[in-house]
């Protein structure tokens, strides 16, 4: 075990901000990235939803006429 | 209204036509006709006030336009060889901006209602530059159905459109020539409009 | 018996396999990251030269492996893509840039926040740093271009040709450190040397970068899942499977 | 009348959202070039910094000059706006101005960031995106007469900037003098209040001229 | 055929006389503006010459690849290239080529010139200029593929600036560093024979991806 | 020897026809009408090899025209909507140039007869940006005078251009028919040619 209590952990040797800095920035961009491809999942599906309305539409309009 | 007098048009070395002398009244229509490269645009773009003629003066309810300036382009709409509409915008982002331009701004459901009317239905979210070419030419002269202005200055409007869009556009010459307009047209297609008072103007 | 590869390079038999695949690489990234994070703070000693900064190695070593073989591998796609007219290969290809860039914005974010420690400066214009940033530029580049084509097969086809071309970065910023002395540490693994590390540090490293391997392969999945809907969005099998899932 | 122009050439932009990130990214990259080329001792680059800096700014600005009007001329867009009953001043007032969000500002948000690299202390970056908020929208307003005299000759990209860039270069020296004097511990006061001085008398003569700059292209 | 396309270019080019000498002034004016906004230390100029030179060379072939096939482009004359029962990579090698000529070689012949203003010593500027013979076609040739790549999209001129400029690095770095080696004393051959390995590389592939690019931007 | 088997062209997220079949001899002439985006010019573009059909293909003497490559090119000639002119270079410069990328030299004096033909004279050493747009227009044409190519795709050749030139290109056409020649055409004006065979294909 290489640390003696948390705030050693956190300090990292004087490093805390470099090294935290980095794990953090990673951690952002990973969270960053899924939301974003999540976010356009979403909105692709909306969009899908709106094509599958008109298209029914048009095959009752079609079947009516 | 719109006077031209002794008019004299030179380009190069070459005078492409001199003695022009015309007068059109409200209900006027004014077909300019001549092969290619007679003038008819040039003659077109002197009247707007786009150039000047080297002789003669052009003169709006009895001023000369270079005077009035802004007044007279607030009574004139001009559609040239030229669109005037953006590839990249949609149909009716170009139709809004390029009437407010113009001095007349509307509102979307105006702008789509003018789109449709000429004959757009379904295009209207398209960026223009996947139009064909008479889509782009109806894009143009969709501005003819918003806005409000006298004097209208058209070269050419028929090129690219199909026989139904003809159609549609001499019933909207023609609607506003009743109302008390006014019409400059060049065309190389035979076209009957009925008007109060059409002169023929023809360059060679 | 043999798979039947061209059954999976149908978009729609990809959506499906991939769908069930990407659970099986998020556990496998999951995994592998607490294994390396674990290695990498609490197995691993301090560096006696450079005290607890080095540990940023665990994220910007792995980070810049990744920014450069999914460069590799992006072009490799979209070349195949060129070659044969295959849609699956680009959108794969297109999925991978987004993940690509940001490995390699990290490497750079990283990078600089254990140069400023260790050389006393955010950023020095050495051959290798700035080799990196211009892998920076090329995905950004590709990314632009293909945002620019509004055409999805032309935007395939035109982002091909260009990540090609782009290629010949990868081996300068590989060989860099070798080309020129520079500030930057050398290449301590390699394949005919013995490393020159802790090995608790390298199993560490070597971990982490599994772990960000399983990640990119889940993300890019996962793109090429949303690509593929996109574009297929008129297909009858889109419509039928939105409706499934509407029905779900 | 105005607001219309900004939206639509703002619309414009958006349209392509690549194009405000592009004029960005060839700042940057014009900035990064020189350390490349010059070689990377932080001394000598730190005293190129801030005329590297306002080099490229006053490039990346010079570059998106071209599209400022041309796309209008081809398109026809131009000779509607001359026979707009608006004031033409105003709308090209509104045009220099679009330009100035879409090409300026991002310069200027992004200069801090790349004057880090060349390692100028905070004080010098400070100075260096002030004199940019001030010198950007200069740069806009004499481009614009540039752009408008060149309308519609060949070459006319290359062409407006043999006619900006000696223009711009009064701009350059002081806008960088403003960095250099703060860096080397001066007064920079009188740097911006020339900078401030050009900006109004551009913001008064510049559209006149291109109005009038315009006008005569079209004939 | 290669030589109606050079032909005409070069025809285009002096019915514009000012095209030629424009990209020629763009290039002059950037290495003139560096010891404006530098300063005038002359030792500090010394060791940037190289440098400055090669970035302005680098971007006034920049500059001028927008005009390449956008041209062409519009007019529809592209349109009829891709028709015609030539190959389509030699007519690209002579639009690359009449590129060079128009836009490298004046660069190549003024680049000794601007060279003595930073008092680069007679090994100097031969260097400088041998480097610029064989760097500049590698920017035509690379620059023809961004151009044909970015036909036809809105902002193209800045889009191209984004994706070459990162191809264009390796050159810069050793067509400078070709210089810097000789006025440091030392030898410059591994330099040249890399200069002469991108030239011969993109001479073979350069051709046949802007071919490529044209067709997939013409669809 | 050209022919089309059950063409289908997409555009966005658009049918524009479907199931086009046809197949032309030499002598014969294919006239495509129909309204503004119907989809005429898409079809054209894709005989020539521009765009790619979204199913269905195209043969030329019995082999596709994509593994005909330059094979193909050198039996056509293909104008579109744009001229394919320079506006800096003069017309006989500019006809000259595009009958050499085209694959037939010739000298100036066959360009400058060319050009007189088809009514330029006097213009053939003015820059064409300059001429009229019927001007411009009939410089384009005019590679047709020259070229020898059996088979011609024009779109919209006769926009723009005055009725004593339409006559002209009539004349051009069937004689080229006549010669065993093949044409693809489309056009919104009425015009008769006179062919061995005549197909209408009308696009909705
Ligand atoms: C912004 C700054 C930096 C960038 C862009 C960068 C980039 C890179 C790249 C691309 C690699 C992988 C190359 C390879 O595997 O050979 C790498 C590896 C490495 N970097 Fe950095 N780096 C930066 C700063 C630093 C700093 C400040 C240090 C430490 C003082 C450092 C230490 C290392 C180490 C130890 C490796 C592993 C080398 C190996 O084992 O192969 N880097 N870096
Ligand atoms: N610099 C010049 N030197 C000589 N002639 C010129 C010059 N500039 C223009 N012209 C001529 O002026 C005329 C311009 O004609 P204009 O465009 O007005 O014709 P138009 O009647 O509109 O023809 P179209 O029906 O083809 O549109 C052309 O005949 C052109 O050749
Ligand atoms: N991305 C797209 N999305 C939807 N529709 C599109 C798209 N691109 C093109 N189109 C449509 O494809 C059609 C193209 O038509 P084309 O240019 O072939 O018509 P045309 O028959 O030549 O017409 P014209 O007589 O006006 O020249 C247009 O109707 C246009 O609206
Ligand atoms: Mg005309
Ligand atoms: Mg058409």
């Amino acid at each position: 075990m290489n640390w003696e209590s948390w705030s050693d952990f956190f300090s990292m040797g004087g490093y805390g901000v470099y090294v935290w800095g980095s794990y953090f920035m990673t951690i952002v961009c990973i969270a960053g990235e899924i939301i974003l491809i999540l976010k356009r999942r979403r909105t692709l599906h909306k969009h899908l939803g709106l094509i599958h309305e008109s298209t029914e539409k048009e095959i009752k309009n079609e079947t009516t006429s | 209204m719109l006077q031209g007098s002794n008019l004299v048009c030179i380009r190069g070395d070459r005078r492409l036509f001199r003695d022009i002398n015309f007068s059109l009244e409200a209900g006027g229509l004014m077909q300019v006709g001549g092969p290619n490269g007679s003038g008819k645009t040039s003659l077109l773009r002197m009247l707007c006030g786009l150039s000047a003629p080297a002789h003669g003066d052009i003169r709006w309810c009895g001023e000369t336009i270079r005077s009035l300036g802004e007044v007279y382009y607030r009574a004139l709409t001009y559609l040239g060889h030229l669109s005037g509409t953006k590839d990249d915008l949609t149909a009716i982002e170009n139709l809004r901006i390029s009437s407010a331009l113009a001095g007349t701004e509307i509102d979307e459901k105006k702008a789509r209602d003018a789109l449709r009317h000429i004959g757009l239905k379904g295009r209207e979210l398209l960026p223009v530059k996947v139009l064909s070419q008479g889509q782009k030419k109806r894009v143009a002269l969709a501005r003819l159905l918003v806005c409000d202005t006298p004097l209208w200055i058209l070269d050419e409007p028929l090129a690219a459109l199909d026989i139904h869009a003809i159609k549609l556009i001499k019933e909207l010459l023609e609607k506003h020539l009743i109302q008390g307009g006014m019409v400059v047209m060049t065309t190389h297609q035979e076209i009957d409009i009925a008007a109060a008072a059409t002169h023929k103007l023809q360059l060679t | 018996m043999a798979i039947n590869w061209f059954k999976y390079s149908s978009p729609a038999s990809f959506y499906s396999l991939a769908g069930k695949m990407i659970p099986i690489f998020v556990i496998a990234a999951t995994i592998f990251l607490i294994a390396g994070l674990y290695i990498g703070f609490f197995v691993a000693p301090t560096d006696f030269q450079q005290g607890e900064a080095y540990r940023i190695i665990f994220i910007h070593v792995p980070a810049a492996w990744m920014s450069m073989f999914l460069y590799v591998v992006m072009a490799f796609w979209a070349g195949i893509g060129l070659a044969f007219n295959t849609r699956l290969s680009s959108m794969v290809a297109t999925a991978i840039a987004p993940t690509g860039a940001m490995f390699t914005f990290l490497a750079l974010w990283t990078g600089s926040l254990w140069g400023k420690p260790m050389w006393g400066t955010w950023w020095v214009w050495d051959a290798r740093l700035t080799s990196e940033l211009i892998l920076l530029f090329l995905y950004i580049g590709f990314m632009s271009l293909q945002a620019a084509i509004d055409d999805p097969r032309r935007a395939d086809k035109a982002g091909a040709i260009l990540a090609l071309v782009g290629v010949i970065n990868i081996p300068i910023i590989y060989f860099s450190v070798q080309w020129w002395n520079t500030l930057h540490q050398g290449a301590s693994v390699s394949l005919n040397q013995s490393p020159t590390m802790a090995t608790t540090m390298l199993w560490g490293m070597l971990i982490m970068a599994l772990a960000s391997w399983m990640y990119s392969i889940a993300m890019t999945l996962m793109r090429t899942r949303v690509i593929i809907l996109e574009r297929e969005s008129h297909t009858a099998w889109v419509s039928e499977l939105h409706q499934k899932e509407i029905a779900r | 009348m105005f607001w219309w122009i900004i939206k639509r050439d703002i619309l414009l932009a958006m349209r392509r959202r690549s194009d405000v990130l592009t004029t960005l990214f060839f700042f940057v990259i014009v900035v990064s070039l020189f350390p490349l080329s010059v070689g990377p001792e932080i001394n000598m680059l730190r005293t190129m910094a801030p005329g590297v800096v306002w080099v490229a700014a006053l490039l990346a600005s010079m570059l998106s000059l071209g599209r400022m009007f041309s796309g209008d001329y081809q398109d026809g867009t131009l000779e509607q706006m001359l026979l707009s009953p608006h004031s033409l001043s105003l709308l090209v007032l509104g045009k220099a101005f679009a330009h100035w969000l879409v090409s300026g500002v991002p310069l200027v948000l992004m200069a801090p960031v790349l004057g880090i690299q060349y390692d100028l202390s905070v004080d010098a970056l400070l100075v260096l995106t002030a004199s940019l908020l001030l010198g950007t929208p200069v740069l806009s307003l004499i481009g614009a007469i540039g752009a408008a005299l060149t309308l519609g000759l060949r070459g006319g990209g290359v062409l407006v900037s043999l006619l900006v860039l000696p223009l711009y270069i009064p701009v350059l020296i002081f806008g960088s003098g403003a960095v250099e004097a703060s860096a080397a511990g001066l007064g920079y006061d009188a740097h911006f209040s020339l900078l401030g001085a050009f900006f109004l008398v551009s913001l008064v003569f510049a559209p006149w001229a291109v109005a009038s700059s315009l006008r005569i292209s079209m004939e």
